[in-house]
């Protein structure tokens, strides 16, 4: 690819610098804010020691976006921030000034356009998600469709800030979950072993790679037609999918066996209870393009028992450990399964060993 | 444009549809490339399966940074063909001003299709859909402009931070500038990727971790304080006052998870030394209580997600460093790197420093990187006794 | 008795000493035995090692409740040759009367050492010191008194209970009628022992738990209810006019694991439908909280200590089951047979019944006995995606 | 050992029946109790439905008892007791009389015998404890002489109720520890691999069930002198003494190399907090007889710090998840050291996989 023509040396920068980046009250209060508050749904107000506040309007993007509506975002920017803005951990676009009178003008034009105003505070904010079919290599479905489908029916609660705490989401389009855990994630789940190209296998993959790849050793070389191939132990093979990113001759995805499961509670931050990870409690809901009505019900029933139920402060986590899974499934509407108890690595330290019990 | 029913069935609804942009995009510049690959996305919609594998594409010098993809059914969708994304580092906290911004965009829609995600969820800018051959002259308008490839395959990974000091009352040093600096330390790493597997950075403020750093990146660098919350007691009455005391129980006591706060005649009283820095009562009372003064970070490692272990979260390995000073961040760099070089050294293949501490085992980890242990990297001692100690 | 300057030690003090104890049985009945047992337990604490080895003695018809011990070094001391224990089952919840434990002691006297431990960790009563040439005839003598042996190896053991509704107003169900009922029951497994290893009931009236059953048995009948706690709300006022309001907060309010209970205008408010039955309010207020009144037990299995494994609590399998006719004491019985069936048949050798349920795991486990999923049986569903359901 | 002279055929009665054992007071209201109040150390209240009311009062016994110390028990029950008497899950003694007046006449009296009146409440209570030289095949010390030694020295706390919460303590005379877990647990700790003794092993011991029986696969059959016996790498091997109860020639016990570790934190109850498994807070300790010093001292400072510090209802594992492990080891001069990171097999889930962090 080297160009003869190149006349411009390579300058290893690594990330862009920051500070001319920032609006100018941000610099002057780098580092010396006191307190914030959350004056309304999308908008939040910063406090500096020096008396200096600092309004911020944001708003949902699709994430998938192009050059025009980043230019109509740069738009904005230019007219009510001085031609700074942000965008945040979830893709939504941040917008900073320090004058107040902005703010309502700024919501009215981004909701013109179509960004919706919100995130902020107890909502529902932007789902995290992948690439899926639009561009990964290994997808089992589409997350830029899902989440698109779950926003439009969660739009209200994106915009208000009616919900216990913060309300976290992801979707992703393999396993792997590359949009990480969170309060509620919609994750592909592949519910057969691969089967074996095994044309291609000999061909374009790595053996020793995949079989090492494989956290139960369900992978053996074995000879197909004369070939060295990959044979699965399909008792052992608890269909990870880890070896198809090893190699695509194992494959894993299908149209109808790659399904979706829900999980809950994954949580982070580590405010009152430690971050915790996210426990599956719904699988085998189809892979249904282009609108994926049973994620979004799914979803849907559990966003309206925690909003219903949950306490000021509690995330979906702690809401549920204090309800208990029990009720939470109740409420729900969701089943609980026999395949749902952990049955890996560390499956010991889920059994509740102990005498306290919910009915 | 050809016709994409089951695509259009996302032009509906209230969300910003990334579908409606695609079409606005290719409708106004008729790049072929967009047609071919809605075509194809049009066509995964209704098979159910993706059709694009990877190949190798780099830009002088670099061994990652883009995303190869080519179709596998091109025969089927020839615009389609290649449709490689590279990845751009932004700034730190992902802030932008206009001007950058826009020759952003007008490079990107002079050589590639004019997608951009904002932002992948390592924290690059992805630019989706560029051929082969544009690569080249594409980066190096770009690295003209101040902007640098990102990460991928088995090096340093972009990383991210949050807002930080730029905002934010909870942020306990100042995130951006590590973050910027360590970077550029590790930018050899992270273009010519040569270890087990992925290293990745974050950055965050506070515990709050609004980088989710402790479940997405090898090092989790969380800002936090080694003193007594900062507290105005006259904000804490005017709480209590426009709250109630039953609020005060059950929205601040009750939910400390050591129980550092108790109720004494109607006031809240913290027990600084039972208070684990877990945000909460900050939090809730933000004009009332604030960190203290005595500011660093912890560095939590191994976080990761799913493949072959499970959700594997951090753990927490350097309770305290100061991160104010040059030295400071020259002493954290050197630890990083011995680290890394440990990990380098021990682990296998396609193994996250995570995986690789949890096989070796957190005595040997440390004994290897020559680090002193730490109550505060376990939530407790052993409850058994299987084990031989050197006596 | 020869000098024993070491044991003489543990004279000194104010605890009551077994040493004393041994002195003046050894010299009111001069029994040999006695002598040569303090002589080698000198000897033990001069040189710091034991000196018994085992054997096989048993009674007519039973293989086990004898605990065998032969002196390694009865050259040096003979007297200590032999020194086997017999294990006695006494009545559920230790209750006795001076009547029959006086005939106990007399039996005992006349045919062993006069040493008795009240009690062994699994709840017998030991006479240590016999030998065993008198072991059948102290047996029969016993028996005819009404006492039977207790459990050793492979088999059932001997069980525990607390003295739950004979005294506690907290016991949820009749444990000393189902320990007697369960152990008569399974009084065959407990003399002639050919299971894979040992299973030890323990009986506990509520979620106190004050047989320590969670901890060490394989089968812990804990009693507790389903419906809401019982509240006298005159005697909750009470309480707090006594101790006052943060004495509610800090020491029932905020230690409810659950946060069930609120404070609302000076009162606490129990959610019951939060409570996980752990306790601690109705410990706190005995006089104003009890149980609820749909009473019944849940069944943990799989506690044990240490070996091998680390110390293993028991898990929740049945999480209510009500245990008040005869009917549902068959039922539990039948339920108990079951598992320990499928113990047997899937088990290796020396593996307790908890360690087998790891191995193959829970759900298998269920599978096997037929049992059906709940999910209280775990704190959380499952957080990795690996498990190949039938679909 | 059948004889010929036996007439009596046994009977397989199983466990003493328990109704003739029961005060009558008991009896008419069993099943039917209200609730207690602790009058004073060592001294329960127990009050019925029925209005009747029952005194209990406990006492300490060395539970490596007598049939002379027995009966002078018995004399006590006939004598203020209607003639019924119990023993606790701890080797406690309990005499339960309506009467009222019969309290204090029998606390005199115990005491004066010798048996300390205390036990009940937040209290230390008597140490559940384990057979030792006197009579097991496997110790390496001596149990009950341990507990007199550290009973000496916490005779006030067993008739006093001092204590934030209730203290159980146990102690074992191996790892296997018979003795259970407890707040305060004091228990052999082997510390080097077993001593194969070959002579023996060959002639006593099945070779295949001491290979199994250790769990991580350290022993290995081998030939010494041309007789078959085992070998135990000793890099693997844990000190765990498994074996040893498998096959007496595995010699684990010695007399410099058995020593105590001591344990924290375990926690039966469900009250509160789920029950816990106890920590190692302290190893190495000597075996040290006739009076251990070192444990009596250990335990003491542990004792201390917790009386000091702990909170009411806190059980001492509670006490310490409050004040952080960094201030125990702090407040009680014991060493954290990097043997008492867990290594075994389910290490993982003790990682602070959190930003909770104490200074
Ligand atoms: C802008 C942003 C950081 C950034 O640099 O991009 C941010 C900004 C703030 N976060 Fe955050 N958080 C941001 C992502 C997160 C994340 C990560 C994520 O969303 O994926 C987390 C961890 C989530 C998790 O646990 O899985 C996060 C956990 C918190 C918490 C703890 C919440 C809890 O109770 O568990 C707080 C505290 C609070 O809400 O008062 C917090 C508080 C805040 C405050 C109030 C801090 C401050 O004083 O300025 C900021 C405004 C919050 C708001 O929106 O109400 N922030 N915050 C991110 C906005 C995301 C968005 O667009 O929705
Ligand atoms: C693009 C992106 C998703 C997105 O749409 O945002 C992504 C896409 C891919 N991820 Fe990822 N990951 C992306 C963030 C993540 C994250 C989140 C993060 O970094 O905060 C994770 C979870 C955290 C972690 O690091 O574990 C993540 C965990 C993985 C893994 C599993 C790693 C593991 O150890 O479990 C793989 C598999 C692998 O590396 O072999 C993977 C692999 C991949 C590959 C390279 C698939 C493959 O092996 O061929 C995907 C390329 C897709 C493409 O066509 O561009 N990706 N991946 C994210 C990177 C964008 C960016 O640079 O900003
Ligand atoms: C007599 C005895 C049962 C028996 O049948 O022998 C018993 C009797 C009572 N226990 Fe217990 N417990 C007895 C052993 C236990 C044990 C097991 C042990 O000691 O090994 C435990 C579990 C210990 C553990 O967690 O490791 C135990 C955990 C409790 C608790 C929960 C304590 C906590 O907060 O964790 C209570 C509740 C309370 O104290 O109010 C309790 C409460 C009670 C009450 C108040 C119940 C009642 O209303 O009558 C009784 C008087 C307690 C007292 O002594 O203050 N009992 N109790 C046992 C006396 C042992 C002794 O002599 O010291
Ligand atoms: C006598 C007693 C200790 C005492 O002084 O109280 C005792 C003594 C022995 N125990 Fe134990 N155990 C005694 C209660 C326990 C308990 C507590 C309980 O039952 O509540 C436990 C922990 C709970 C459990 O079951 O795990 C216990 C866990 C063990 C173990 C480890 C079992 C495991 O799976 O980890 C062994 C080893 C074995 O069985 O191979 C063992 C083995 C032994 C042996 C048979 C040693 C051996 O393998 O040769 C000891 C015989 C000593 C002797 O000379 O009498 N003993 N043993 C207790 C029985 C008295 C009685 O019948 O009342
Ligand atoms: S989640 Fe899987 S399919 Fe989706 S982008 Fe990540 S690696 Fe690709
Ligand atoms: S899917 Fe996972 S478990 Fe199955 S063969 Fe592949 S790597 Fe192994
Ligand atoms: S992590 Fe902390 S410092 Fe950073 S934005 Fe969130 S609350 Fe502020
Ligand atoms: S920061 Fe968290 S742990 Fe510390 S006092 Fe506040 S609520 Fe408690
Ligand atoms: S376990 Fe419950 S019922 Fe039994 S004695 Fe203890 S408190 Fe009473
Ligand atoms: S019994 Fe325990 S869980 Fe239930 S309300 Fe009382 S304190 Fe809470
Ligand atoms: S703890 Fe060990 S040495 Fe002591 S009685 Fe139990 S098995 Fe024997
Ligand atoms: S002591 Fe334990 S680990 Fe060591 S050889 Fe024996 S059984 Fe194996």
């Amino acid at each position: 690819m080297s160009s003869p023509e190149k006349k411009w040396k390579t300058v290893e920068s690594g990330p862009h610098s920051y500070e001319e980046a920032l609006h100018p009250v941000v610099r002057k209060n780098y580092g010396k804010w006191k307190y914030h508050e959350i004056p309304k749904p999308g908008v939040l107000k910063h406090v500096a020691e020096s008396g200096d506040a600092i309004y911020t309007v944001r708003a949902g993007t699709p994430r998938q976006d192009t050059v025009d509506m980043v230019r109509r975002l740069c738009d904005i920017a230019d007219k009510y921030c001085d031609g700074y803005f942000r965008f945040t951990i979830r893709n939504n676009v941040e917008f900073l000034t320090p004058r107040q009178e902005n703010v309502e003008l700024m919501i009215k034009e981004l909701e013109e356009m179509g960004f919706p105003v919100g995130g902020t505070g107890s909502c529902v904010s932007s789902v995290s998600h992948t690439q899926g079919w639009l561009h990964c290599d290994i997808p089992a479905t589409d997350a830029s469709g899902v989440v698109k489908s779950m926003m439009d029916s969660l739009y209200h609660e994106f915009r208000h800030m009616e919900m216990p705490n913060k309300v976290r989401l992801s979707t992703s389009c393999c396993s792997i979950n590359c949009g990480g855990q969170a309060d509620i994630a919609v994750v592909v789940k592949h519910t057969r072993p691969p089967r074996i190209n095994h044309d291609n296998l000999s061909m374009i993959c790595e053996l020793p790679k995949a079989v090492t790849r494989c956290p139960v050793a369900a992978i053996r070389p074995t000879m197909v037609n004369g070939k060295r191939s990959l044979m699965v132990d399909e008792a052992k093979c608890i269909c990870c999918g880890a070896c198809f990113g090893a190699c695509p001759s194992m494959e894993i995805n299908h149209p109808e066996h790659s399904k979706f499961a829900i999980w809950v509670g994954g949580k982070n931050s580590n405010a009152r209870s430690k971050p915790s990870t996210m426990s599956i409690v719904a699988h085998n809901l189809p892979n249904n393009p282009p609108r994926w009505p049973e994620v979004t019900e799914a979803v849907g029933k559990i966003l309206s028992a925690y909003k219903e139920g949950g306490r000021p402060w509690e995330r979906v986590g702690e809401w549920i450990n204090r309800i208990g899974w029990k009720r939470f499934f109740e409420e729900t509407g969701l089943t609980f399964d026999e395949d749902m108890i952990d049955s890996y690595r560390h499956a010991r330290s889920t059994f509740n060993q102990s005498a306290h019990v919910r009915f | 444009l050809h016709p994409t029913p089951m695509l259009d069935e996302l032009e509906k609804g209230p969300w910003p549809s990334f579908i409606s942009g695609f079409k606005e995009l290719a409708e106004r510049t008729r790049k072929p490339m967009l047609r071919g690959v809605m075509d194809q996305l049009e066509y995964s919609y209704n098979t159910k399966m993706g059709y694009w594998k990877g190949g190798l594409v780099t830009v002088d010098g670099y061994g990652a940074g883009v995303i190869t993809r080519y179709s596998m059914i091109k025969d089927k969708f020839p615009e389609a063909t290649e449709f490689h994304t590279m990845r751009i580092q932004p700034a730190p906290g992902l802030h932008y001003n206009t001007t950058m911004m826009r020759q952003l965009c007008d490079i990107w829609e002079k050589y590639g299709s004019g997608v951009i995600a904002l932002h992948g969820q390592t924290g690059d800018i992805m630019l989706q859909g560029i051929e082969q051959d544009k690569v080249q002259a594409c980066f190096d308008e770009l690295n003209q402009a101040g902007w640098d490839l990102g990460g991928a395959g088995a090096g340093m990974r972009t990383a991210v931070s949050c807002i930080g000091q730029a905002r934010c009352e909870n942020a306990c040093y100042n995130n951006l500038e590590v973050h910027l600096k360590l970077l550029k330390h590790f930018v050899g790493a992270l273009h010519r990727p040569e270890w087990n597997y992925k290293i990745k950075f974050k950055f965050s403020g506070c515990p709050n971790d609004c980088t989710n750093s402790i479940m997405r990146s090898d090092l989790a660098v969380i800002g936090t304080w080694k003193d007594a919350i900062q507290v105005e007691p006259d904000e804490v009455k005017a709480w209590i006052a426009e709250k109630g005391i039953d609020a005060l129980v059950n929205q601040v006591i009750n939910l400390c998870p050591t129980k550092a706060i108790a109720l004494k005649e109607g006031e809240m009283v913290i027990d600084s030394r039972d208070c684990v820095r877990c945000m909460h009562c900050l939090n809730a009372m933000p004009k009332a209580l604030s960190p203290g003064k005595e500011r660093g970070i912890s560095l939590l490692m191994g976080g990761k997600n799913t493949l072959k272990v499970g959700v594997n979260m951090g753990s927490m390995i350097v309770p305290f460093m100061k991160m104010e000073s040059e030295e400071d961040l020259e002493a954290f760099t050197e630890l990083t790197e011995q680290i890394i070089d440990w990990w380098d050294d021990n682990g296998l293949d396609h193994e996250r420093i995570g995986e690789t501490i949890e096989r070796v085992g957190l005595k040997q980890f440390l004994e290897g990187v020559g680090m002193d242990v730490d109550i505060n990297m376990v939530t407790r001692p052993r409850d058994n006794p299987y084990f031989k100690a050197k006596y």
